[in-house]
């Protein structure tokens, strides 16, 4: 059952995200990735473990991964708050519609991103936003770092407890770090 | 004046035209020239006529597609797996047949609201007759129907009138439904423009009910002062019987309340209202009561409140005659629409059928003569009122602290649950004992009982929270305005020049449903800011219920602290969902009576003017239906942008413009003919919003406009810096994209501005008399 | 008569009813009460009015429902898990939901049937006029319209007319789609009885649609001897220019035929249509072609035979405008259903239109003036023939040997292929040097394209399987008769009395698509058996097609060898889709003219008639869409069984007698007002068939009624027997449920029925003169 | 990939069959049965494994078995025409639409069939089935034998090739002759 999706109804899916069976895994195809993006979504300041919020474990992998954070909603001033300038904030449909679009050239201009990952949205927007990056934007590959599966990314952790997901996402800054 | 249906019969008749004999006529239409205005290039429009206008704004606002599930299943060719590009046995791909579900959703949406309108004229007609005349707020009013004006081209002055308009109406749908037909429409965008024409239909679909209603029923005519109205379930008089309406059509509960009325009996029963049938009670009758949104249904039954359950049509839960039983409430199927395989007792005498009722030898009935269930309802009521005394199927605190020790703990509950609420965990601390993490799950839930179906141990989780939010549910003492209909003319006139020269920041449209995603308080924090800002504040439906479901620092709902004028910092509840014309139709008054431009068939034009000068933006925080799909695609025509809840992100498509393309923002000037790059204002068409900030941040930008004066836009713009300063903690990135010149510049924010602007490489423009039209250039005669 | 929109202006008159100034009337109607035939109960039927009927049928023949999908994606309080009886956030279970879907289905089929007359009936009004005569038959068929009477009380005389009867659809169309609203019914069988409403409300709409075209453009008038009209790929003269008309609104050709005839071009172009364009085509021009049915678009397409394609509505494959594009064919969109994103060209001249096709400046146009799509389609057919040559993109056999050979043997084409074709192992073969398994697919490929859309290796699958086909494709060359209209009033006064009585054991209507689970030639068996049975067999659209597909050992198309009588042995194609009604119209003409029941709003009573007398069945062996699930609902209606093919299946709802409950089979003996019981007769009003075989026992089975005499019962068991034992093997198992009396046994079957009867403690019954309604018991008068 | 549904859009279940991984499991599974029934569709004579049409693949397992058979489509003829008498016959539309009674009493009248072994019929048209009694027959369980993994069974045989299939039924056959 760890890979249904976290949402009962969400099931209707033929394409399936392969599940990440351990965050080294995650780390080595972010590497990989020439543009990646992090787009952090609302839920970063309502989830808590080890009583941090998730924001927090974000920043750290922000700052190590150097990977450029787009933050939605208001998430930009909860991260300005922390310390940490996001490389851009827009809504969150409004960076799914620009990742279906082949010409944009990324937040910095410097390329189309091929690589996308997403945390911290609402479960069915995320899962919505991946699916409409899974059938309109062919050539980006979608990870979600949540610790619920999302089907519809290209790749997704399984659904996991608060433990397992602050422990991820420990290794995986760490593993930048070092 | 036109009408239909007069009977003329002549024995013999020698004329010019020859000589007649026994000729009977029932006479079509008299043609009447009193309104001169004269008709414009598009009336009675049909699924291409605005095609051309339609693909404008798809140009400016593409398409986001976000598909729910990966396959199409509407024909045994498939079902198909459409993943990324794949096409169906019909050809058929994503991108289609995902407009193809949004075509579906507004046809749906469209239908509802016009057979609710045809239920409601037809039986007007038949009580009242044909040649009534309509009246939506007497000399005050005279722009009666914009909406039906402006797509149709007919000036509906009786009921009868209104008949003709519904013919178009199910014309249209019909012509919209076959589209979503296997082997019809290839192109997504054609898809999309059917939408579009789906929500011009579903606009004109509601004004005739609401006007056919307003008119006879006489709710209140466009009346800033329309009464306050009880609402909550705190405010229910549980020592009286208590009949409960659910729905949307008005027309059973005026049997109810007439009832009442004609034997006595208006102070000795409750009669209270869930959704829309709840607004329109009260505009009937002011001492008719609220209990809340669509989401309160299974708390008030299972509360045991309710002594007979009415229930007429949309948003009725499937469940409710169920839930009814359980409480032994009788129930009463009230429409056509939703007959719940009760038997028809429409012609059985009154005395027996409340007799079987009462006796509990049937759960319910089906009635489809108003009259009847007035009678029936109120003789149950009374009857059963004393042996039900209230009963009702919440568990004791004791028991949910019991029953919560059988969990198992398997998070079934929180996965079926649309909000994701962490169930398990309240669950886990009730049963040691704290009830509190459940209370705190009172507000967030939206009563949907999703996750009692999924607990593998039959738990009552919904029943639960209520229980242990009991005490908020109690404490519900509110008001809400009884609906005020339209908006007068005279408003528009004092206040249309502020609007459209942008002092008056913007029009704030908060509509539609309860499927919110953290509870109603968002909606009152939102309308109070905004109002706070002397935004002109538009409610109806749920939304207008939420508003008012919560108190300032002085204990006044919003509706207490706000005048209810359509005027700078007032605060509106135009009616139910059928109401939202009325919205609509103020900014089209706006293009007409203000600025003087032809209403009648004339639709491009006037979406044109409110597109680029009406600073309007809805908001419908809670949109769950496919009206309210229909409803948002009635403003998008209009070229007035729709934010909708994280939950809205399930409609599935968005309508989004790019601001970061230069090219997509540039309009006519109407007096050169030149184009001018305006900058993304409107950004959106139909955009989702995951926060209550976001939302306020995006509403004061959306309310930007073209044709703004700069000062207009510096009040604008220093509403849209303030926002987002507080809430985002930091200065916008796309002012510059949004000063025209130095002049739009907020004053006290010159040197902030500046530094922004040299950054950017900012360059002065001109602000132009803005048009998508070619044909509106004015050049050649200048 | 009643007519519309006539217009009257009088100067001045004075009359006994007062002085009248200045009138200008539009009259509504002229009330002529010419048909004497009195009004029934139930005119106009609303959404509730025949519900008891419907709840009749529905108990009789229960839902059985096999949901294609665990959830409702339907609003965004979902998506909600159904699984297993749990209930969505509205609180509908998946009993209900899946009800639902089916009115959404019959729904969006009657939408499309009744826009399809609208647009039909508006462009006729336009050009003809109000008042043009309808004439569907002469004196020959004096119940012109027996579907409109029945169901809405109205006698349609001229287009006018049909214009009153549409609106009357549209309106119940647009309450119909609004129940599929969330939050309307709750209980499915209520969904259920409005699907069956929508299917009463589609045939009115087809009826409407071919009465309107049959009387203005002459088609066949109930014409046996309907020409033989050419019919497959090999037909086509590809030495001329080509066009090539798909979809189901003949207007648009008629546009072209008359611009040829006009022009003097009748014989100098090809003009050949797929789907039922096709057949309406025939029906208006004789020189018109067949393709064939609608899976055979991608074939003709690539093959390169078309120059021009115009596509009108319904059926048209969403990417034959792209498929058109690789051979460059130039596309024509003639319908504002299907305007594939084409820049509306309507009001352009013609000769530009040309140029950009013809260039191929342009892929495609919409234009929505039939007579300017008729003369841009010919014009640029003529001018593009000689430059495109018809160039076609099928691989030759050569390049499919190599390409085979890249085949990953991954089985995603055949794990996409609706109908599981093994193209794998045809591929490894073909690799191999060996065609012949791939041209073994060629007869059940449906010709959708999934295959090639799941190859990774992007193989054209189905164009490697025409190629390796090819020889077949091209030795198509047979007839179809054209659509002959209704069936006359002097036939049914022929054979009302043998069908009645059971003499002529049944009526077979062999309609709907081409979604056969092993190609046509399965339809042309079932025709020819149960022809050679003398059955009369009636077809219509694709089914139509595929039944003149093949040839006997004479070689003689099924057309040629039976008569197109209705009448013992007759095989008759009465038309399009929109002709079904005709097939329900003969039945309702049965008991109208044979029987001399009343027919004006008179629903129950002759449905009850149809039900339990009259031997007819319905067979969509390839049904696919909406609107085949809305036809088989209005046959649903009038009582008469419905079987589909395999795929049928995906309609996800059955509606299954229970042969094996007693209780169920009761009627009244109208004599005596006593219960009978008359058996499962028919058994199934709704059942998908999986073979051929199966089908031909259930159709011959199926036409048993409570009301044949023991003559005419031993003669249809005589034909279950015969066909069981050949087909199954076996003697029937439930034969005793059919004997009321020895004399129903068949002659030469007595020993064996003898002892089956005693085996099953059979006991002699009466034969009833059968009824549902206990109103129509005329005991008291006897 | 051998438990994704056969047919690719065959994936909107939320409730899934449980895989048979081996033939020995499937046969304990029916000894537990008190009334199974074997339905037999019309591919039984259109599937050929070892040169051997799939109906006597079946007419080997029924006799080892003692499990009623129900042909449906018109496999009675073929059953009796190689000796085997099913124990009964009808549509498959009728056996489906009889199991969600829960007053049926079976084709022997002896009690309401508590597993439903299906094989045979097209793939879709079994998945429906499948699917009507998922929802509503709760308390039957329901298996398919064919070779291809439907969804909506209780218990389904993965996706597999012929070999493995006439194999499987073999060991069945075998496991009951025991
Ligand atoms: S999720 Fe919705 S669209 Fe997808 S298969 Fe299920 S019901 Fe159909
Ligand atoms: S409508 Fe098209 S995509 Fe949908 S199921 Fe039918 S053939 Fe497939
Ligand atoms: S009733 Fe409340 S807690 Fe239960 S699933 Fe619905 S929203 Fe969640
Ligand atoms: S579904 Fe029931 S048992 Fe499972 S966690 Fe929720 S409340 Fe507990
Ligand atoms: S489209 Fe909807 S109903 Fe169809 S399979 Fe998908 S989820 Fe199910
Ligand atoms: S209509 Fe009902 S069951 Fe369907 S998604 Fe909406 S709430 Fe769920
Ligand atoms: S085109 Fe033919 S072979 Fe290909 S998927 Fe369709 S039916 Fe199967
Ligand atoms: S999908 Fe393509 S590669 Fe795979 S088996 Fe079929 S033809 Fe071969």
């Amino acid at each position: 059952m760890s890979c249904e999706p976290w949402q009962c109804a969400e099931i209707a899916a033929t394409k399936k995200a392969n599940p990440i069976t351990k965050p080294e895994v995650a780390v080595a195809m972010i590497k990989k990735a020439a543009h990646p993006i992090l787009v952090v979504g609302s839920n970063a300041t309502e989830r808590y473990m080890e009583g941090r919020p998730l924001i927090e474990f974000l920043i750290d992998f922000a700052n190590a991964s150097k990977i450029p954070v787009v933050a939605t909603a208001h998430m930009v001033g909860e991260f300005l708050k922390r310390g940490y300038e996001p490389a851009d904030f827009m809504s969150a449909m409004d960076i799914g519609n620009r990742l279906v679009d082949p010409e944009w050239q990324g937040i910095d201009g410097k390329g189309h991103p091929d690589l996308a990952l997403f945390v911290g949205l609402p479960y069915y927007m995320e899962a919505l936003i991946l699916s409409g990056l899974k059938h309109f934007a062919p050539d980006l590959k979608t990870m979600t770092i949540d610790n619920m599966y999302h089907p519809h990314a290209s790749w997704s952790f399984p659904n996991g407890t608060l433990e397992d997901w602050g422990n991820s996402l420990k290794v995986m800054t760490t593993k930048f770090r070092c | 004046m036109t009408s239909k249906n007069v009977h003329i019969k002549i024995g013999e008749m020698k004329t010019s035209i020859g000589h007649i004999k026994n000729l009977e006529l029932s006479i079509g239409k008299v043609v009447d020239d009193s309104w001169s205005e004269p008709m414009g290039p598009t009336p009675m429009p049909g699924l291409t006529t605005l095609r051309d206008w339609d693909m404008k704004l798809l140009n400016k606002y593409k398409p986001f597609y976000m598909p729910d599930c990966d396959l199409c299943c509407l024909c045994t060719y498939g079902k198909c797996d459409l993943t990324a590009g794949k096409r169906g046995a019909c050809g058929l791909d994503i991108g289609a047949q995902s407009s193809r579900i949004v075509l579906l959703a507004c046809s749906i949406g469209a239908a509802t609201h016009t057979g609710h309108a045809r239920h409601v004229v037809d039986h007007l007609i038949e009580k009242y007759g044909r040649r009534y005349p309509l009246d939506v707020g007497g000399l005050n009013v005279k722009v009666e129907a914009p909406v039906t004006r402006l797509v149709t081209g007919i000036k509906p002055e009786t009921l009868g009138d209104l008949d003709e308009v519904l013919e178009y109406c199910e014309k249209q749908i019909t012509h919209l439904l076959s589209v979503a037909h296997t082997g019809q429409e290839a192109s997504n965008l054609d898809f999309e423009s059917k939408a579009l024409h789906a929500g011009r239909v579903d606009q004109v679909g509601m004004e005739v009910a609401d006007i056919a209603q307003i008119s006879t029923f006489h709710f209140p005519k466009a009346d800033p002062e329309a009464p306050l109205i009880e609402m909550g379930i705190g405010t229910v008089d549980t020592s009286k019987p208590v009949i409960m309406c659910i729905g949307h059509n008005v027309v059973p509960s005026v049997g109810i309340i007439d009832y009442m009325k004609d034997n006595n009996l208006a102070d000795k029963l409750e009669v209270v209202g869930l959704c829309c049938t709840a607004i329109d009670n009260t505009r009937y009758f002011n001492r008719g009561k609220i209990v809340g949104p669509i989401s309160w249904q299974l708390r008030f039954i299972r509360g045991g409140f309710a002594d007979v359950v009415v229930l007429d049509e949309q948003c009725v839960r499937a469940d409710a005659s169920l839930e009814a039983e359980r409480v032994k409430a009788p129930v009463i199927a009230a429409s056509e629409k939703n007959c719940i395989g009760f038997k028809n007792r429409t012609n059985d005498p009154a005395d027996e059928i409340v007799a079987d009722l009462v006796s509990g030898k049937v759960p319910g009935v089906l009635i489809l003569d108003p009259e009847k269930v007035g009678e029936v309802a109120v003789k149950v009521a009374q009857k059963i009122a004393p042996i039900r005394k209230k009963m009702n199927v919440l568990p004791s605190l004791d028991e949910i602290k019991a029953l919560a020790k059988t969990c198992r703990q398997c998070n079934l509950c929180q996965r079926n649950c649309p909000q994701d609420l962490n169930i398990p965990a309240a669950l886990k601390a009730a049963a040691e004992g704290n009830l509190a993490p459940l209370t705190d799950l009172y507000e967030s839930c939206i009563g949907c009982g999703r996750c009692e179906q999924a607990c593998p141990v039959k738990l009552e989780i919904h029943s639960f929270i209520v229980k242990a939010g009991e005490k908020f549910m109690l404490e519900e003492k509110n008001f809400c305005r009884a609906g005020r209909g339209a908006v007068q003319d005279v408003e528009i006139r004092s206040v249309g020049g502020p609007i459209v020269l942008g002092e008056i920041p913007g029009i704030l449209a908060v509509v539609g449903c309860a499927n919110y995603p953290h509870g109603g308080k968002d909606v009152y924090d939102i309308c109070r800011e905004f109002a706070l800002r002397r935004f002109i504040v538009m409610t109806s439906g749920c939304s207008a219920m939420s508003a008012g479901s919560y108190k300032n620092a002085e204990g006044k709902t919003l509706y207490e602290e706000f005048s209810g004028d359509f005027a700078a910092g007032g605060v509106l509840n135009v009616g139910s969902c059928v109401s939202n014309p009325h919205i609509a139709g103020a900014a089209i008054k706006v293009a007409n009576i203000f600025a003087k431009r032809n209403l009648r068939g004339n639709y491009e034009e006037i979406a044109d003017y409110i597109h680029n000068r009406v600073g309007a933006v809805g908001l419908a925080w809670g949109a769950y239906s496919q009206k309210a799909a229909s409803i948002a695609s009635g403003f998008w025509s209009l070229g007035v942008p729709v934010l909708v809840g994280p939950h809205g992100s399930k409609y599935r498509r968005m309508l989004l413009g790019r601001a970061d393309k230069k090219e997509d923002w540039e309009v006519y000037d109407a007096r050169t003919g030149d184009k001018v790059n305006v900058g993304p204002a409107p950004e959106h068409l139909f955009q989702t919003v995951e926060t209550k900030e976001e939302a306020m941040v995006a509403i004061a930008k959306l309310c930007i406009r073209p044709n703004d004066t700069w000062k207009g836009r510096s009040i604008k713009l220093s509403h849209y810096v303030d926002l987002h300063k507080r809430l985002y903690g930091t200065m916008p990135k796309d002012l510059h994209l949004f000063i025209r010149t130095m002049a739009d510049v907020p004053m006290t924010m010159k040197d902030e501005f500046t530094k922004i602007l040299e950054a950017k490489d900012w360059k002065e423009t001109v602000i132009p008399d803005p048009t998508l039209l070619s044909r509106m250039v004015r050049k050649m005669k200048e």
